[in-house]
């Protein structure tokens, strides 16, 4: 869903001024508001990842199954290309809490390369399991594969186009040291994106049907 | 704030009107408060003693807010009244209660939903296979098959296997029991035993497409040698009609025409979209249960069975008024 | 409604007044006319047209009722097709519930909540004006169906697998998912954007629980809303690949269990009917007070219950699946948590009528419809009760007996409730009253016609008759209360234009006060209209019932007597002056002659503690609300052609779509939430917000694409 | 009756029901508490250590039948490790936990009855 930049009015208060917390509970609204969407979610998350564990095991049979398919091998190195960008992902808004632009947008950069890096990724796995003649239409663990999968690559995806505009705002100065919130609240999304992979990866990928 | 008492008055009339019209309604042969077997029985037993616990609360309830607004009104007197914020004990007390009451209710409820899931002994086995828009039995131990009207002997359990062709439907006899789903893809289970002679209206209550208001059916509670009758006749071959004669007409045609590409007719065809004609005279009413068997009517479903019945799955097959004369000829000899 | 047509608008006094309106130029509050409701991102106005547009899909989700009626009312009867009447109740159900009560629980919410809680807008205004557009794109696009070739006909709930491409060819489904997928977009921003305001936006002072109780019940709502959202939208996605990419989800055939549909579809539909009713109760604990002229009997327990059914709401979904052979266990557990929802429930049915129980109760329109709700409220939760009865729902299911429940806890419930806040709040929002003895005509027909209309369904389904069957034969004994509901029905709707004529023959009536009711809560304290910036100074909140506690206190045996009555008058008067003075909108005069136009205790007192009594002016011009913007219309627009594009598989249509909806959201994204040429914290922040990076600090962030 | 004292004046703390306390550690960032970039770096190597074994246990087939548990330890692990740690959970607002974990659990809760009754764990 969409969380844009907060238009918070009581910081127009001229009480403000005097040094009330701007906010009731004197947290960020941005903040609370990406707390709550990411609380929301995960119930979408849990209904994909449910679908998947009820169905992928529900094909007809002998057509094809996770064990055909799969490449653990590959899909553990992307899952740690993930892992990592939350790393860098870290780093960055230490970075940029210390003031230091520069590496702000060398470790944003890093992020969404590794973010990218791991979205081709699935696009391979996705045309080889295409090849291999697993499309959404062929059975249950088709369909429940691709559409698990391919939310969490828009998510991810998503999130790539966020760290973007992040290091464009940084280039164009417009990403003070005082505003290095909204380079975490970029980083909770990403966080996040990663968090869903960590579950995907063991419940799809490494327990076997 | 006479007009509040009419009110209730109006209010409490409709409501014992309604139940008094409701539970002695002769003319109503579809409902659920006049059963006619165990399983039917047993669920008006569980459900009449709650809906008089929902009676006291309703006349408590709307009791309390007529007389309120009525006792509390505004008499334009300069005092206002005592500002009460609260009262935990009285709180906690209408907390309890109704969770007391509903205890009372639960317990008496999941005994009887175990109790209605027990398989019976001796039952007499039917897969009833449910079609857009239109039911399908089969007895599988007595090897027969019949369409819409669905014939049980008096009671003898019968232990009803649902599956579904298409869509999901529900069946439903009420005055036998309660419903179930046909859901495709999956093998429900559900069993009714009729303990009383008689033909008992049921019908699909899941709406699955342009004709589910259609798609009727029929109970027939017979004594068992009634029913052991029937039996015997369906298992009989197919009537042949004498050479020559309008029927036999019918029955080339009935080949020509492609209705044996979608029914069954013992010795003829073996259709399987559609219901199953070998002993269609057998039956009063057809398509659905919605049309009494006859001549005139059977003629008008093969004129344009869509058209009769919207969305019907059998086509409009565009017969001459003198094919559809023989088909009906052939027809009448499926007995 | 004419509300519309003369909105309070006026510019905030920081604009320079000499601004032509270019379209490529960014909106100020100085804009006029169509394109001030198109970019603006008050609360307020968002609110009336969330209200406005809910109402005018009332009385479409209406007529169709009456179309249903119509064809019902007599056996056999050929006045819709088949397809057609499976078209009409189902948009009449989709309507209804996605169209009406949630909108117009909305617009309460998004008017009021703020207000209540002393803050000056919602925590997101762009975000609050996207929700509306999207909504309206939402429900233009569901309803441009009937245009395009059909409407949705697979019933409000819209079942697999007879929703599948194989058994619902052409697009009629389509424009159901595409259009409910539209709508949870809308709820989703509205629910994080209200969760965020009640939390963080409360005046000092404000604890939670000095919250107004509509402002709890419509966050418990929203949180409801929160999670039941992605649920309803991951079923409709599963639904959409299945049938426009030939994915097998639903799709006995692969082997699937079509059941997951109905699990899906009612772990959202289940809380949804709590957010259809939190909001009416909160309406009704907010009005049954004000006319009683005592305090909510239980203010704590309210709130508590509140929550309780929230939580409660998400352990029943399965009693919707009773037939289906879930298997004994199952049934029993969901039996139970089912009935038990009854006890929070019923909590507040007692508490409110302990809360009139020795008032002072004025049975004006507000109140009777509050009282109505209690009273019809109660019997469609009793029939919920006798649907947990699981061997006794096996023969209700799917009857009328169902539809008499939902629409007595729908109609008698939420609709009693949502008018009850509509002649309550009229005056707040409009600065006049409703005729009071129109409303309580329209309160009696409501009640005669709808227990009429909805009355017989109870036998009817206890008769046999099944539900959504577009014709019955004769000698079914259905006749009779067939064409009684047809009757009431049409009661209904007389009573419906009476309300409409209401509103058109009030409009010229006087000027209200602050406090036309002699009410409790700080929406009270306040303009009628409010100004758009609602509080000129920030009130202090110092007890629940704020309001009423600046205006009464209690003597030694607990009764309420006025603190001052002299100054209060007193001041109010001056504080007449001052507001007119700075705002040029006369909503300070005609205090006075709201007394007769209503049975409300004096208009004046109350508005004079008001934090803005006097010498305030010099505050005003500091006063900058975040300013009009287009983006927030103009993205939602492009929703509605991605859904195009993917119904008429045009995919080219369905990227351009998604760019327009990129472009929109950076662009919004880019712009400072107010316009730069006010003197205005956005460019660069001043320190002393940064600790919580709060406010329009932290606008530019890309982040508006996170979805 | 409660007195209006008891009712009003009581002072009711923020935390009841869905949110944090008005001044619940909140405020001020809290950049300092959270870890440095060392320790970010360290908690990177653990995660990625676990990933490792993970991937190990997968194709030892020693393991085989407790495959699933210690798969499903780990996982839990470097969820709240990232949770915790990265997104500074462990420091941030009581009431950024309670959204969060409001969704997690519900989330839990209600897909874990709904795979029950398709008899999802005895098949
Ligand atoms: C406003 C929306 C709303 C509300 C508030 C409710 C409230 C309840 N509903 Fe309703 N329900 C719907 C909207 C709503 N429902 C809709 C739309 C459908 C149909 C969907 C469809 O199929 O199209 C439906 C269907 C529905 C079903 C499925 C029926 C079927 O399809 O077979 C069931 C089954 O248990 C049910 C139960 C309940 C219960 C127990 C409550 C309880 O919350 C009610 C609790 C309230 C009271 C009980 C009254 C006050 C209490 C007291 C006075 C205390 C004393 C009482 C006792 C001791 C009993 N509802
Ligand atoms: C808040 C929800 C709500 C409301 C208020 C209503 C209101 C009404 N409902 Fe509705 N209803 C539902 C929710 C609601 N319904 C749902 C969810 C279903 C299930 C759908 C499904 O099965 O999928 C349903 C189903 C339903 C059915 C069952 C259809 C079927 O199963 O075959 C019927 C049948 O009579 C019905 C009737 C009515 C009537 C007569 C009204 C009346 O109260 C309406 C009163 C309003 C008016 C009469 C409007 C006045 C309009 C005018 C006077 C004309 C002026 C218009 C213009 C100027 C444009 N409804
Ligand atoms: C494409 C398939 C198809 C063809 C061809 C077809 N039918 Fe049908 N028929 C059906 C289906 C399906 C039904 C059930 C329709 C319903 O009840 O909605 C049916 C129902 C009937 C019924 C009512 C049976 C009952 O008990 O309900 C009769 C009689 C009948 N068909 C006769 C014929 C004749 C005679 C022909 C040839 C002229 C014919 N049908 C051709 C599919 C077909
Ligand atoms: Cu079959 Cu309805
Ligand atoms: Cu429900």
């Amino acid at each position: 869903m969409v969380i844009t930049a907060s238009e918070g009015s009581h910081t127009e208060d001229p009480a403000i001024a005097e040094g009330h917390p701007p906010t009731s509970t004197g947290l960020s609204n941005e903040k609370v508001a990406m707390w709550a969407f990411l609380g929301s979610e995960c119930l979408l998350f849990g209904a994909l990842i449910s679908v998947y564990l009820l169905f992928k095991g529900q094909s007809q049979p002998n057509t094809i199954t996770p064990k055909n398919v799969y490449d653990i091998p590959f899909t553990s190195v992307s899952s740690f290309v993930l892992l990592m960008s939350s790393l860098t992902m870290v780093l960055a808004l230490a970075a940029i809490q210390r003031g230091d632009h520069r590496r702000l947008r060398i470790w944003v950069l890093t992020t969404a390369l590794l973010g990218a890096t791991f979205v081709a990724g699935q696009m391979y796995e996705f045309t080889t399991f295409y090849s291999k003649g697993l499309k959404i239409s062929t059975n249950l663990f088709g369909s429940s594969f691709f559409v698990l999968t391919g939310f969490h690559g828009a998510h991810v995806t998503i999130g790539i186009l966020m760290l973007l505009s992040l290091w464009n705002l940084s280039v164009r100065g417009k990403l003070p040291a005082n505003r290095s919130e909204t380079v975490e609240l970029v980083g909770l999304y990403w966080h996040f994106v990663d968090i869903v992979w960590i579950i995907i990866f063991t419940l799809v990928y490494l327990i076997p049907s | 704030m006479s007009r509040t008492h009419r009110r209730v008055r109006f209010g409490v009339i409709l409501a014992l009107a309604a139940l008094a019209v409701a539970a002695c309604s002769p003319n109503a042969p579809q409902t659920t408060l006049d059963p006619q077997g165990p399983n039917a029985r047993t669920i008006s037993h569980l459900i009449n003693p709650v809906f008089w616990v929902a009676g006291v609360v309703f006349v408590l309830v709307e009791g309390m807010a007529v007389i309120f607004v009525i006792k509390y009104r505004n008499r334009g007197d300069a005092q206002e009244p005592v500002q009460i914020h609260g009262n935990s004990r009285l709180e906690v007390g209408w907390t309890l209660i109704p969770a007391a009451i509903l205890v009372a209710v639960a317990i008496p409820t999941i005994a009887t939903i175990f109790k209605l899931s027990h398989k019976p002994a001796h039952a007499i086995n039917v897969t009833v296979t449910a079609h857009q828009w239109w039911w399908e039995y089969n007895y599988p131990d007595l090897g027969v098959t019949t369409a819409n009207e669905l014939h049980m002997p008096l009671n003898q359990p019968l232990e009803v296997t649902l599956i579904g062709a298409d869509v999901i439907h529900s069946f439903w006899v009420p005055a036998l029991a309660g419903k179930q789903d046909v859901v495709p893809g999956r093998i429900n289970h559900m069993n009714m035993t009729g303990d009383k002679v008689g033909t008992f209206l049921g019908q699909c209550t899941e709406f699955c497409g342009a004709s589910h208001a259609n798609m009727r059916l029929k109970a027939m509670v017979q004594s068992p040698q009634d029913f052991q009758s029937w039996v015997d006749s369906q298992r009989q071959a197919a009537a042949t009609p004498p050479a020559g004669s309008p029927a036999d007409g019918g029955l080339t045609l009935f080949t020509s025409k492609g209705c044996s590409g979608c029914h069954t007719v013992q010795g003829v065809s073996d259709g399987k979209v559609g219901p199953n004609l070998t002993h269609l005279q057998s039956r009063t009413s057809f398509a659905g249960a919605i049309f009494a068997m006859n001549p005139d009517n059977l003629s008008t479903w093969l004129k344009n069975p869509p058209g009769v019945k919207p969305g019907s799955k059998m086509p409009n097959l565009n017969l001459s008024g003198d094919e559809i004369t023989k088909l009906v000829a052939y027809l009448e000899t499926l007995k | 409604m004419t509300i519309v047509t003369d909105p309070p608008a006026r510019p905030p006094v920081a604009q320079p007044p000499d601004q032509p309106v270019r379209l490529l130029r960014r909106p100020t509050g100085y804009t006029k006319g169509i394109w001030s409701w198109v970019t603006t991102v008050d609360h307020k106005k968002i609110g009336i047209m969330y209200g406005v547009t809910a109402f005018i899909f009332f009385l479409l989700g209406g007529l169709e009722a009456l179309m249903l009626r119509i064809q019902l009312g007599s056996p056999n009867n050929t006045f819709l097709s088949a397809d057609t009447y499976n078209q009409v109740f189902t948009m009449h159900g989709t309507t209804m519930i996605f169209l009406f009560v949630m909108p117009l629980s909305a617009a309460f919410a998004n008017y009021m909540i703020p207000i209540q809680i002393g803050a000056r807008d919602v925590a997101f205004p762009r975000l609050n004006a996207f929700g509306y557009w999207v909504f309206l794109v939402g429900g233009l696009f569901m309803y441009s169906s009937f245009i395009l070739g059909g409407a949705p006909n697979g019933g409000w709930f819209g079942y697999a697998p007879n929703t599948l491409k194989l058994y619902s060819p052409g697009h009629n489904i389509d424009f159901w998912v595409f259009g409910l997928q539209i709508l949870g977009i809308a709820s989703l921003t509205g629910a994080v954007n209200l969760i965020v305001t009640a939390i963080n936006m409360r005046a000092p002072g404000m604890s939670l629980f000095r919250m107004p109780i509509f402002t709890w019940m419509s966050l418990v709502a929203q949180f409801l809303l929160l999670f039941a959202i992605p649920v309803i939208t991951v079923a409709l996605f599963l639904l959409m690949f299945d049938r426009t990419f030939g994915a097998n989800f639903f799709n006995a055939q692969a082997g699937s269990d079509p059941l997951l549909w109905q699990h899906l579809f009612w772990l959202f539909g289940h809380p949804e009917v709590y957010i259809l009713i939190l909001p009416a109760m909160g309406i009704v604990s907010e009005v049954i007070p004000v006319f009683s002229r005592k305090p909510l009997f239980g203010y704590q327990v309210m709130v508590f219950s509140g929550i309780a059914i929230g939580f409660m709401g998400w352990g029943v979904w399965a009693h919707h699946m009773f037939a289906t052979g879930l298997g004994p266990v199952a049934t029993s557990a969901f039996s139970a948590s089912t009935m038990f929802i009854a006890v929070p429930t019923g909590v507040k049915i007692f508490n409110w009528l302990a809360t009139m129980w020795r008032g002072k109760i004025t049975a004006n329109a507000p109140m009777l419809f509050a009282v109505g709700f209690v009273a019809m409220f109660t019997i469609g939760g009793l029939s919920g009760v006798t649907h947990g009865v699981v061997p006794a729902d096996t023969q209700q299911t799917d009857t009328y007996y169902v539809v008499a429940h939902f629409h007595y806890v729908l109609f008698g419930g939420s609709v009693f409730g949502l008018f009850a806040g509509i002649f309550y709040w009229y005056p707040k929002v409009v600065g006049h009253m409703l005729s009071d003895k129109l409303g309580k005509i329209q309160f009696w027909l409501f009640l005669i016609g709808f227990n009429m209309t909805f009355g017989p369904f109870h036998i009817l389904g206890l008769q046999g008759m099944p539900r959504r069957i577009y014709t019955y034969p004769s000698h079914r004994g259905w006749d009779f209360w067939n064409m009684i509901s047809t009757i009431g029905s049409f009661v209904i709707a007389a009573a419906v234009l009476l309300f409409i004529y209401n509103v058109w023959s009030s409009r010229k009536n006087p000027k209200v006060g602050n406090d036309p009711w002699d009410a409790r809560t700080l929406e009270w304290s306040i303009p009628s209209p409010p100004p758009e910036y609602n509080f000129a100074e920030v009130p202090l909140v110092t007890a629940r019932d704020d309001l009423w506690h600046r205006k009464y206190t209690e003597d030694e045996n607990g009764r309420s007597i006025p603190r001052h009555p002299a100054d209060a008058a007193a001041e109010a008067d001056t504080e007449a002056v001052v507001r007119a003075a700075v705002t040029d909108e006369g909503s300070g005069d005609g205090d006075g002659s709201a007394d007769d136009a209503h049975e409300g205790g004096d208009a004046n007192d109350g508005d004079g503690h008001e934090a803005d009594g006097g010498g305030h002016e010099e505050h005003e011009p500091h006063i900058h609300m975040p300013s009009p913007s287009y983006w927030p219309a103009f993205t939602s627009i492009g929703l509605a052609v991605i859904c195009y594009g993917m119904i008429y598989r045009v995919w080219v249509v369905a990227i351009l779509g998604g760019l327009w909806v990129l472009g929109g959201l950076y662009a919004w994204s880019l712009e400072p939430a107010t316009a730069p040429d006010e003197p205005e914290l956005d460019t660069e922040p001043s320190t002393d917000l940064e600790p919580v990076g709060a406010g329009p600090a932290g606008s530019p962030d890309g982040d508006g694409g996170s979805d | 009756m409660a007195s209006e004292a008891e009712i009003e004046e009581t002072p009711v703390p923020d935390g009841g029901a869905v949110v944090g306390h008005a001044t619940d550690e909140a405020g001020a960032p809290h950049a300092h508490k959270h870890p440095t970039e060392g320790q970010y770096v360290l908690i990177a190597l653990f995660l990625a250590a676990l990933t490792a074994v993970e991937v190990a246990v997968y194709y030892i087939s020693a393991l085989k039948d407790l495959l699933v548990p210690i798969l499903l330890t780990f996982a839990i692990v470097k969820f709240t490790v990232v949770v915790a740690f990265f997104m500074h959970l462990r420091f941030d607002s009581r009431l950024f936990r309670r959204l969060f974990v409001l969704g997690l659990a519900l989330a839990i809760f209600v897909f874990t009855i709904v795979l029950t009754t398709f008899h999802f764990w005895s098949r």
